[in-house]
């Protein structure tokens, strides 16, 4: 018989713990760490990475994934990008009142596999249901503490006129697998999620010998907004080729039906580098290794430095125009 | 961007090729060239309206206006269907939206439009009001289907191309014959605005790009008065970079040949005679009617408003709503459309109005003018 | 104004049908072009298809390098504007 | 004029980039460490406690406190029973589209407000805005980061005969305030909430050198449910004096009127510390000096250890009973 | 636990001396001590049925059964409304929640009751019913006023001290003209079950704690039959630990004497003759009926329906559900309620049935016997 | 059955009163109990006042002891058993 999720799952009483017991101890493994309310940990070094990030997806399960694979994936890919070794992850549920037992242990199942990919440990968690209505289905927080190991820093102040901007992929894959699934808007695809976990792709390009600058994954507000702020934070001047950036034709399809803009759609499992020329095509050797960098091109250099930072984006004309950030959240026009 | 093409269909190898960036910048440098010319003939660059927002967006995301700035002046008409409606108009969908009644549906664009109370995706913020966008005006209907116990709005707000698709959505909702669909018919039509800017005589123009989207409805012949009466070139465009670059490349050579010509350069969309099925269809349940234009006067027969007969599906007349004079605002958007200033010479652009807080309608809409130019040509 | 894209029709029925723009799917009205059929491409405009496209003219004129040299032959350009 | 959060908000573009420029650096600062997807930090040592919890309390003002307040207690405090010197906190927002910016503001300074008592920083954060309908005005997650210094570690496996139960003061206080300030049943209370963070009277126990078997703070469930977990991780014997455990006329009442069970009633303020019996009064003095443990008192004693642990409860006429964890929910009764 | 008394008021101390626990402990001794003599006179211990499962809940909470086991044996009667109710009854208030249209308001009680297709809380997870708990009829009263678009049903489950107090409900109901508040009746009468079970005779019953609060309406003399017409004794007692001792010394006292009496030892609150104004209001909408109770044949009279001319109030009218045979299950409660058996000599308690996973009603109300064993009887 | 709670009256007007439950407040109906007033104490079910608690019995026999004393000496309760 097809259980449910109650409130009475999430009072921190027998129900609950059954809940633990017979779902998230099944995947998760039960850790001698996790007796007290916090998880203690020894840790290889004491330079650590911390992180954070709820996911919201609507829907829970698109072409590709589901929102398990998305938080997990999503917290090593920060952790990552930052330079650390991923290691233990948390994991906070807000379960809605009726969802299907199934569904969760299918995202839980996620999660845990998920989490292999990158040999990250989910060592502590918490659950909480709301009442219908009060929640779309399912809200997953992860946390995640990474060890910075010796040498493993980035060094965004290093970045130099010449350096390249590499992508690992198309872009903008994720954005239009959600929008297929949420079906508002009439559009329709097989295309997949991207999510992936990409420690083991940074790994990679790591151990190939590369010098990353700096790293960042482009989910919410996209490639384009993503390289805003690595230009602001670091006060660096990059030009993209709008030729050279890597995109799926349903996506592009897809954008052309609804006026969107695939530079500011999200990504789950993409990674942007900075790295120096001399080392670029050690790293989309090492990238292109692999399923998860198999499109991995150059897309942009560094043209300068300056306080303020600035993303440009040369048009096949040869024009250059400056771009922003993600301006509220992309609407389809039709008019 | 970097595509792989996905069929071997000649359709879609022929429309790729509109995008192709080899044969764009080999036709930028024809079209700089002519543009030169011009230059050297009249001692000043040729000036070119796009009445289409579509064009305006597109001259200013592929970088064609940039790259042409020294040469060609490219001037925006009042393309935006959003940014030319009258502020008072503008107020009254978004307090008609207000109320546990109903559903507000609407295109995207119309959102963030400021009114003199806040926009609607501030309404819906507040809980105020419920509003949902969508892509076709038919997703209203099936919006109106779902919730019986809803009046369910649609706020159409289009020039001659949409037109027939609004007109559609109502054809859709008599058919299924649902009580609770109706719509704020906000019709503009392009001759008699295009007229009126000839007629004042307030911005010089040499040529216009014509809209491609309108012209697949009208048909060539539906511009033939502008050589005819005006003796004004005119080139019916599409919207891919090859199009569009083509398109100056023919007006430009018209210009300096000095005929009066309407070219279709769109020609695998546009028919000579358009698509007049679809016209009928807007024609049943709309009419032409006098309608007031963002800060310019009243023009007559200029918008498309329900026929009495359908009175029940026109929003306006089932929920009236009265809204006072709209507060004035240091915005400039009535001359920013009739092509007097561009968006830069309005004292608020980049300033107080932004993308994010926008102080007028060309901010917001991505037809709009000052929001072209804000997110495009900024550097 | 008002965006348009060229899809090409997928299967239909006797109001809609589905059509691919570049591998992504869109159901659409056809309302207002009764007669295309499956294999057609059409231009869509805010859920509806507004015209058939031409394959010939697609073909001929499509390509604007082409387009600006037969108008060149034609007169229409200046011929000798080379 | 009053603002409020939309969908836009949570874009991840420019409006998510003013909302957390306005407001959360506002409140929590802005790090230096945080330019990366993840803050990267150095650590005083490579034993950490690591936790997380997601509150989602409704209404999300009470009597006493807020939800911002609770989402900085809670997790300082699951940090602090482990034996851990909360450090770093990550938060995690889930907005509610219409949600009053001031709302808002009035959160997060509490949020602020309360990582000053314990000196912990939020140095990481996300937010999301789901739309309306789709959350309870806001869900905070909380992830903490601790160090357990040398020494501080906590020792269960010491537990024996005799050791003493101390709780810090009344029970019950936080699920009274909730209930009356959802006031659906009808019952009201100017009871504040007990909400606070634990780790400065910790300290000072710990300071007081007392030797800590093991605490825990009980939240959801209740001090029973809290204290059947301890006696069945730890495998002891714990006998409750029914007429010691402290308990206001108001919380009371407010159980009798639905047949409520106040051990089963959360906290938000309390930490239940098993000590031995040598050390009680130490720990009750060094609590006694602090508001937050004026009411500490001695509720009970360890009667002796098992495989599977037990909590007995003695009642005022001598009686002893088994307890067992909160059984789904409290349920108002009154038939 | 120990609280601060909060007022100077003489009557909280009053209440709050029934609480006293060194109170409890003497009075504790003194009763064992009559029991011990009960059981050196009669060679075994002395048998009390409590009607109320109030005093089942205080007597396992309080431990007083737990200290009493070896020389008094407590019994527990049908006095846990829910599960008293005849399971196919049970099964048509579940049936009744499904459904978009209404809401259905309930005490806290019914909500884990299981049913043969789940309980109400399951349903409810499910989303198949909109199921809200209250603490007073007139909460649901109010929940039907702010949603005119929904009907609200309230599952009247009770005995005679919530039978007025459901007749209030609906006294209010009838004042605000509500059209969409409605009731599903199952009103239940202790005199007849407790004279069902004194002339079967199974369970040997040397006299009742009888249920005070029932005794609140009814009155002392809504007891005096069971003295005069059965030569049983009776007390009626308060819930605090230390009425409930008092109560069971008295008890105790008039079983050694062999009187038949029936002593009010709660008089502050029961008169001799109740509260006839609340009984009236009861009347003016319910009457008594024959009713089915769990696994007993129908009983005559013993339960309290609609009128006929209130037929508008009645769910049963209203919302017709039919519900096939319950599925058998191993179930003793029908055995329990009638104290036939303790709990624990149900072989699922404690294994298949357990508060978490209940398979009767008794393991869920946390006036059941099976729970109140369970959860606090359990070493 | 049915719990109960004894609650003082702190406000009514003519349906409702507001009663005080050991410092919880809880508004309840007395249209049961039409005459309590304001000081008066009252027991609680379900939301509504069932009946007025008389003082005299209360402070007299609300100790059990004394209770049990005096039926000691009425004669109800065998006054040799001590
Ligand atoms: S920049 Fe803003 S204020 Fe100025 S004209 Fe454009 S929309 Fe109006
Ligand atoms: S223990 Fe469960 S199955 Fe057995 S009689 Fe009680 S409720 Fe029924
Ligand atoms: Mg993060
Ligand atoms: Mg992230
Ligand atoms: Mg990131
Ligand atoms: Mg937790
Ligand atoms: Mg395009
Ligand atoms: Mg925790
Ligand atoms: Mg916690
Ligand atoms: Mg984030
Ligand atoms: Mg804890
Ligand atoms: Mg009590």
């Amino acid at each position: 018989m097809a259980r449910h999720i109650s409130i009475e799952h999430g009072e921190g009483g027998e129900m609950t713990h059954e809940l633990i017991r017979d779902l998230f101890v099944k995947y998760f493994g039960h850790a001698e760490e996790a007796k007290f309310d916090a998880a203690v940990l020894d840790l290889p070094g004491s330079r650590i990475a911390f992180t954070t990030d709820t996911f919201t997806v609507k829907p829970p399960f698109f072409s590709g994934g589901n929102i398990g694979k998305l938080a997990v994936a999503g917290t090593v890919n920060d952790l990552a990008v930052s330079g650390a070794e991923p290691l233990y992850l948390s994991a906070g549920f807000v379960l809605e009142e009726g969802l299907s037992f199934d569904d969760l242990e299918r995202i839980v199942a996620s999660m845990a596999e998920e989490a292999s990919k990158t040999g990250v440990r989910i060592i502590t968690g918490d659950t909480k249901v709301v009442e219908k209505g009060s929640a779309d289905k399912i809200f997953i927080n992860t946390s995640g503490v990474g060890v910075v190991h010796p040498g493993w820093e980035l060094h965004p102040e290093d970045i130099e006129e010449g350096d390249v901007v590499i992508v690992n992929g198309t872009i903008g894959d994720h954005g239009v697998a959600i929008l297929a699934a949420r079906g508002e808007l009439g559009v329709a695809t097989d295309l997949p999620t991207d999510s992936t976990s990409l420690y083991p792709l940074i790994r990679a390009v790591r151990d190939a010998g590369v010098r990353i600058r700096v790293m960042r994954d482009p989910t919410r507000g996209g490639l384009a907004t993503t390289l805003v702020e690595i230009t602001e934070d670091f006060g660096v001047i990059v030009e993209l080729d709008q030729e050279a950036i890597p995109l799926k034709p349903e996506v592009e399809g897809a954008c052309e039906i609804l006026g969107l803009d695939p530079l500011f759609l999200a990504n789950e499992g993409k990674v942007v580098f900075i790295v120096p020329e001399a080392d670029a095509e050690k790293a989309l050797a090492a990238m292109r290794a692999r399923e998860e960098g198999r499109d991995a091109t150059i897309i942009g250099r560094v043209v300068g430095r300056s306080e303020e930072g600035k993303l440009l984006l040369r048009s096949p004309v040869g024009s250059r125009r400056r771009i922003f950030r993600l301006l509220g959240m992309q609407l389809p026009r039709i008019c | 961007m970097e595509t792989q093409v996905h069929a071997e269909d000649r359709i879609a190898q022929a429309i790729e090729r509109t995008k192709d960036p080899a044969l764009a910048r080999e036709l930028l440098r024809e079209v700089r060239r002519l543009a030169e010319k011009f230059v050297e003939v009249h001692g000043r660059p040729a000036s070119f309206m796009e009445v289409c927002g579509s064009h305006t967006h597109a001259l200013a995301e592929f970088g064609i206006k940039y790259a042409l700035r020294d040469v060609l002046k490219l001037v925006s008409g009042p393309g935006c269907p959003v940014c030319v409606t009258d502020q008072q108009e503008i107020d009254a969908m978004i307090a008609l939206a207000d109320g546990e009644d109903r559903i507000i549906t609407t295109f995207g664009d119309m959102l963030r439009v400021p009114g003199s109370r806040g926009s609607l995706m501030k309404a819906k913020a507040e809980g105020r009001a419920d509003v949902r966008v969508v892509y076709s005006p038919s997703d209203a209907v099936e919006i109106a289907q779902k919730n019986p116990d809803k009046q369910v709005i649609f706020l159409g707000v289009g020039f001659e191309t949409t037109i027939p698709v609004l007109a559609a959505a109502v054809y859709e909702a008599e058919t299924l014959g649902l009580e609770n669909f109706s719509m704020w018919m906000s019709g503009k039509l392009v001759e008699p605005i295009m007229r009126y800017l000839l007629d004042t005589g307030e911005t010089r123009i040499d040529a216009f790009i014509l809209p491609g989207h309108v012209a697949t409805i009208l048909g060539r012949k539906g511009f033939l008065w502008l050589a005819e009466e005006y003796g004004v070139n005119g080139v019916i465009s599409g919207f891919e970079m090859n199009e569009i670059l083509s398109s100056l490349y023919i007006l430009l050579d018209l210009v300096l040949k000095g005929k009066a010509e309407i070219v279709n350069n769109y020609p695998y969309v546009v028919r000579e005679e358009g698509n007049p099925g679809a016209w009928k269809l807007a024609e049943k349940y709309f009419m032409p009617v006098d309608m007031a234009w963002r800060e310019i006067d009243v023009i007559p027969k200029s918008g498309m408003d329900f026929r009495p007969e359908y009175a029940h599906f026109d929003a306006k007349k089932r929920f009236p709503v009265t809204v006072g004079k709209p507060k004035p605002t240091a915005c400039r958007c009535g001359e920013v459309i009739r092509g007097l200033i561009e968006p830069e010479e309005c004292p608020l652009f980049g300033k107080a109005c932004t993308p994010a807080h926008p102080i007028g309608p060309c901010m917001v809409s991505s037809e709009g003018a000052c929001a072209a130019h804000y997110k495009y040509l900024r550097q | 104004m008002c965006v348009g894209v060229p899809g090409k029709i997928l299967e239909r029925d006797e109001y809609t049908a589905i059509v691919d723009v570049m591998g992504s799917r869109l159901k659409i009205g056809i309302l207002l072009t009764p007669d295309v059929e499956v294999g057609d491409w059409v231009l869509v405009h805010a859920g509806k298809a507004l015209q058939v496209i031409d394959e010939q003219f697609a073909l001929e004129s499509i390509e604007a390098w082409k387009l600006i040299n037969e108008l060149r032959e034609q007169g229409v350009i200046d011929p000798t504007d080379r």
